[in-house]
């Protein structure tokens, strides 16, 4: 147990060190959530267009509208 | 090259027919100094000590105000596009505007100054580096400025966003234009401060009007 | 002679057109029109060197405009849809800061003020203007310094009938005297025997970004 | 020179080659950066465990630095040869570059508070940072100023070249001036002198973080490639 709560003391400095990685943590791993989010929301709206489009496309090279 | 003179006249006639910019820039140099006492408190070691960082702060902001409208106004009426085809280098027609700029805006600080050190409290042995260092300097404040412009021309909010593009790379400019007063005041003398304000400006002298005509060339497209 | 190959124009991310040509030699006249978008100010920034061309070449006397494009430059009048007047210098102020920079004697500043009736306005700020007066000063600056190929975008907006003349007779006289000129106008202008272009031929479809199928 | 456009397919192929690769080592090497640093390594003898803030603050500083390179070689790209994906790549490593940024900073004003008394002190390299952050601010606020992309890609990357050559310059002048106004700052971190057992663990964590910006970055620009696809295709569905 004391191992534990010798460790996570880091020394009495605990206040520092552990708000740093969770500083670094939180924005690397935020950053990594918010662009997975972006690129899959990109991705399914262009999905959604590209389903559409080809139905246009062959109706627009068929004749002419 | 009598181009170049053509673009400067024309412009110095455009300050001084509007009188707009320039005047603003010298009125919001003297009007943030004068307010510093009023914020600070008129104790003389005070003011004496934070004077030459204050003067320099203000003389930036100034010249940055006055720079938003450098390419913007040509921008708008149609003269831009004229002017990059005008048989006068794009890089030439930028230095031309920002020599018209400094003449009309950076020298009358530059004359000021020291006026306002002396209000500031400030050891009169530091009045003549201040004026040298701002001599220097002011010209480079334009050119720096200049490419924040071209870079803004068009842009949504082009004031707000050339303070935030230009302030950072003006700070090199800064630090050694306050520093040369101090140091001639309180240090070994400012010989090196004025050898780098000196090396800044021809640094931009070069590479500022062909980085400015880029970014004009890319606004026009 | 100018001519132009297979040129693509685009702008924010969309193809303008694409697989334009045409060929124009000395005293002939080009009037391109087409539907507001089709991109017919593009074609003439495009061929002042303003705009960069997606693909396609742009030839003057054969040459390709961007080996020299100052050189070019200095043979090609553009007129755009702004006037470049200042306000706050009058009418001469301004006609002769543009010869000035030109290298032109100032003495051909007052005959082609006089040549778009503005010599009377000389003394005048361009504050003061109209439209049509400045539009006129614009004009002034094609008649001030020689250039052989015109790029007008839609050179009579704004201009009465008798001004509407005066421009046609100016094209007119440069074509005369072997120039070239290209015009965009959607409204009536008298070209005579000038070779027709509609944008909406050649207009472009779908992407500028070709990935792995056709562009649609 | 419509043909010289990069292809994004083969590009989006080579992403998804790389990004199992990269995020896997990324992982693997921070785990074990965290475990040595944490606790496999020895606290520092003067500032105790307080400079095992210095495995994420360097390797952040490190990366903030790398990441406004890499933007700036990708802006040259753009500019010269015109082409189009490194302007997305340039777009994508800001964000992250600006993270990492800011990362250094907190962990610095962290470390600094044990170490120097106070949360914020004008040590020239947190000076520089602190500076360099505002180069990040004002590229991503210049890529917003425009409506058109192009135009927009077109002046972010010619700042990103200005950016580039005053950073040096800064760099000197706000060492400059920092020794001017207090002594040389009592740390000497990050030079020769580290302790053995700490350089592992902190070059694991550098390790681990170029990974997670090849990964990232790549993941943005493939956004980035959807994102421009479905500008277009919405332009052409208005137009079509």
């Amino acid at each position: 147990m004391d191992g534990i709560v010798g460790f996570l003391s880091m020394g009495g400095y605990w206040p520092f060190v552990w708000p740093a990685y969770g500083a670094a943590a939180l924005g690397l791993g935020g950053l990594l959530a918010l662009s997975i989010r972006w690129l899959r929301a990109n991705e399914a709206a262009l999905a959604r267009l590209e389903r559409e489009r080809p139905r246009r496309s062959v109706a627009r090279s068929g004749p002419a509208p | 090259m009598n181009g170049f003179w053509l673009v400067v006249g024309r412009d110095l006639a455009l300050a001084r027919r509007q009188g707009g910019e320039s005047g603003l820039a010298l009125l919001f140099f003297v009007l943030g100094t004068v307010l510093f006492p009023l914020g600070i408190g008129p104790e003389t070691q005070m003011l004496a000590r934070a004077g030459a960082g204050l003067l320099w702060i203000m003389a930036l902001l100034a010249v940055l105000l006055s720079l938003e409208r450098l390419f913007q106004t040509d921008f708008e009426d149609g003269s831009l596009d004229l002017l990059i085809m005008a048989p006068l280098a794009a890089s030439l027609t930028v230095l031309a505007k920002c020599l018209a700029h400094w003449l009309a805006t950076g020298l009358p600080m530059v004359v000021t100054a020291p006026l306002l050190a002396i209000m500031l409290a400030m050891d009169p042995a530091g009045l003549g580096a201040l004026t040298l260092a701002m001599l220097l300097a002011t010209p480079t404040l334009s050119l720096i400025g200049a490419i924040g412009a071209a870079l803004t021309v068009g842009a949504r909010r082009g004031g707000v966003l050339l303070t935030l593009l230009v302030l950072p790379l003006y700070i090199p400019v800064l630090i050694f234009g306050a520093g040369a007063v101090e140091a001639s005041v309180a240090g070994p003398g400012a010989k090196g401060h004025f050898m780098i304000l000196g090396a800044l400006l021809l640094m931009a002298a070069t590479l500022a009007p062909p980085a400015a005509a880029a970014a004009l060339r890319h606004a026009l497209e | 002679m100018l001519e132009a190959r297979d040129l693509t124009c685009v702008r924010a991310e969309r193809v303008v057109f694409a697989g334009l040509g045409f060929r124009l030699s000395a005293g002939e006249a080009l009037l391109v029109t087409g539907p507001n978008g089709s991109g017919k100010s593009s074609l003439l920034r495009l061929l002042a060197g303003l705009l960069p061309r997606a693909a396609g070449q742009v030839l003057w006397h054969g040459t390709a405009i961007d080996d020299d494009l100052a050189a070019y430059r200095t043979g090609v009048h553009y007129l755009g849809h702004l006037d470049a007047a200042k306000p706050a210098l009058t009418v001469a102020q301004n006609l002769a800061f543009w010869a000035g920079l030109h290298g032109v004697a100032a003495e051909r500043v007052m005959p082609a003020l006089a040549s778009f009736g503005l010599d009377g306005l000389a003394s005048l700020p361009a504050r003061f203007l109209s439209a049509g007066q400045r539009r006129r000063l614009a004009l002034a600056r094609l008649a001030a310094i020689p250039a052989s190929l015109w790029l007008l975008d839609e050179p009579t907006i704004a201009l009465d009938r008798e001004n509407v003349r005066a421009s046609e007779a100016a094209i007119a006289r440069h074509r005369a005297q072997g120039g070239l000129a290209v015009v965009s106008s959607n409204v009536a202008i008298a070209l005579p025997d000038a070779h027709g272009l509609d944008l909406a031929d050649f207009a472009g479809r779908g992407i500028a970004w070709p990935d792995d199928e056709a562009v649609p | 020179m419509l043909h010289r456009f990069a292809n994004p397919a083969r590009f989006l192929r080579i992403a998804r080659w790389v990004v199992p690769w990269s995020a896997s080592l990324g992982l693997v090497s921070g785990a074990a950066g965290l475990y040595l640093g944490l606790a496999g390594s020895p606290a520092d003898y003067q500032q105790g465990d307080t400079v095992r803030i210095m495995y994420v603050h360097v390797p952040a500083a490190w990366m903030a630095l790398a990441a406004y390179a890499t933007m700036a070689l990708a802006s040259a790209v753009a500019l010269i040869w015109k082409h189009p994906l490194a302007d997305l790549i340039a777009k994508s490593t800001a964000p992250i570059g600006a993270t990492f940024t800011a990362i250094a900073l907190i962990t610095g004003a962290l470390w600094g508070q044990p170490t120097w008394g106070t949360w914020w002190v004008w040590d020239a390299r947190l000076t520089s940072v602190l500076i360099l952050l505002f180069l990040y601010v004002g590229y991503l606020a210049l890529w917003n100023a425009f409506d058109d992309p192009t135009r927009a890609a077109r002046a972010a990357a010619v700042l990103a070249l200005v950016g580039v050559v005053n950073l040096p310059i800064i760099k000197f002048s706000v060492d400059w001036w920092n020794t001017l106004h207090q002594p040389a700052s009592v740390l000497k971190i990050g030079g020769p002198t580290i302790h053995p057992a700490m350089l592992t663990p902190l070059l694991l964590m550098a390790l681990a973080f170029l990974c997670y910006f090849i990964t990232l970055l790549l993941l943005r620009v493939r956004g980035e490639l959807a994102a421009r696809k479905l500008r277009a295709l919405q332009a052409a569905r208005a137009e079509g």
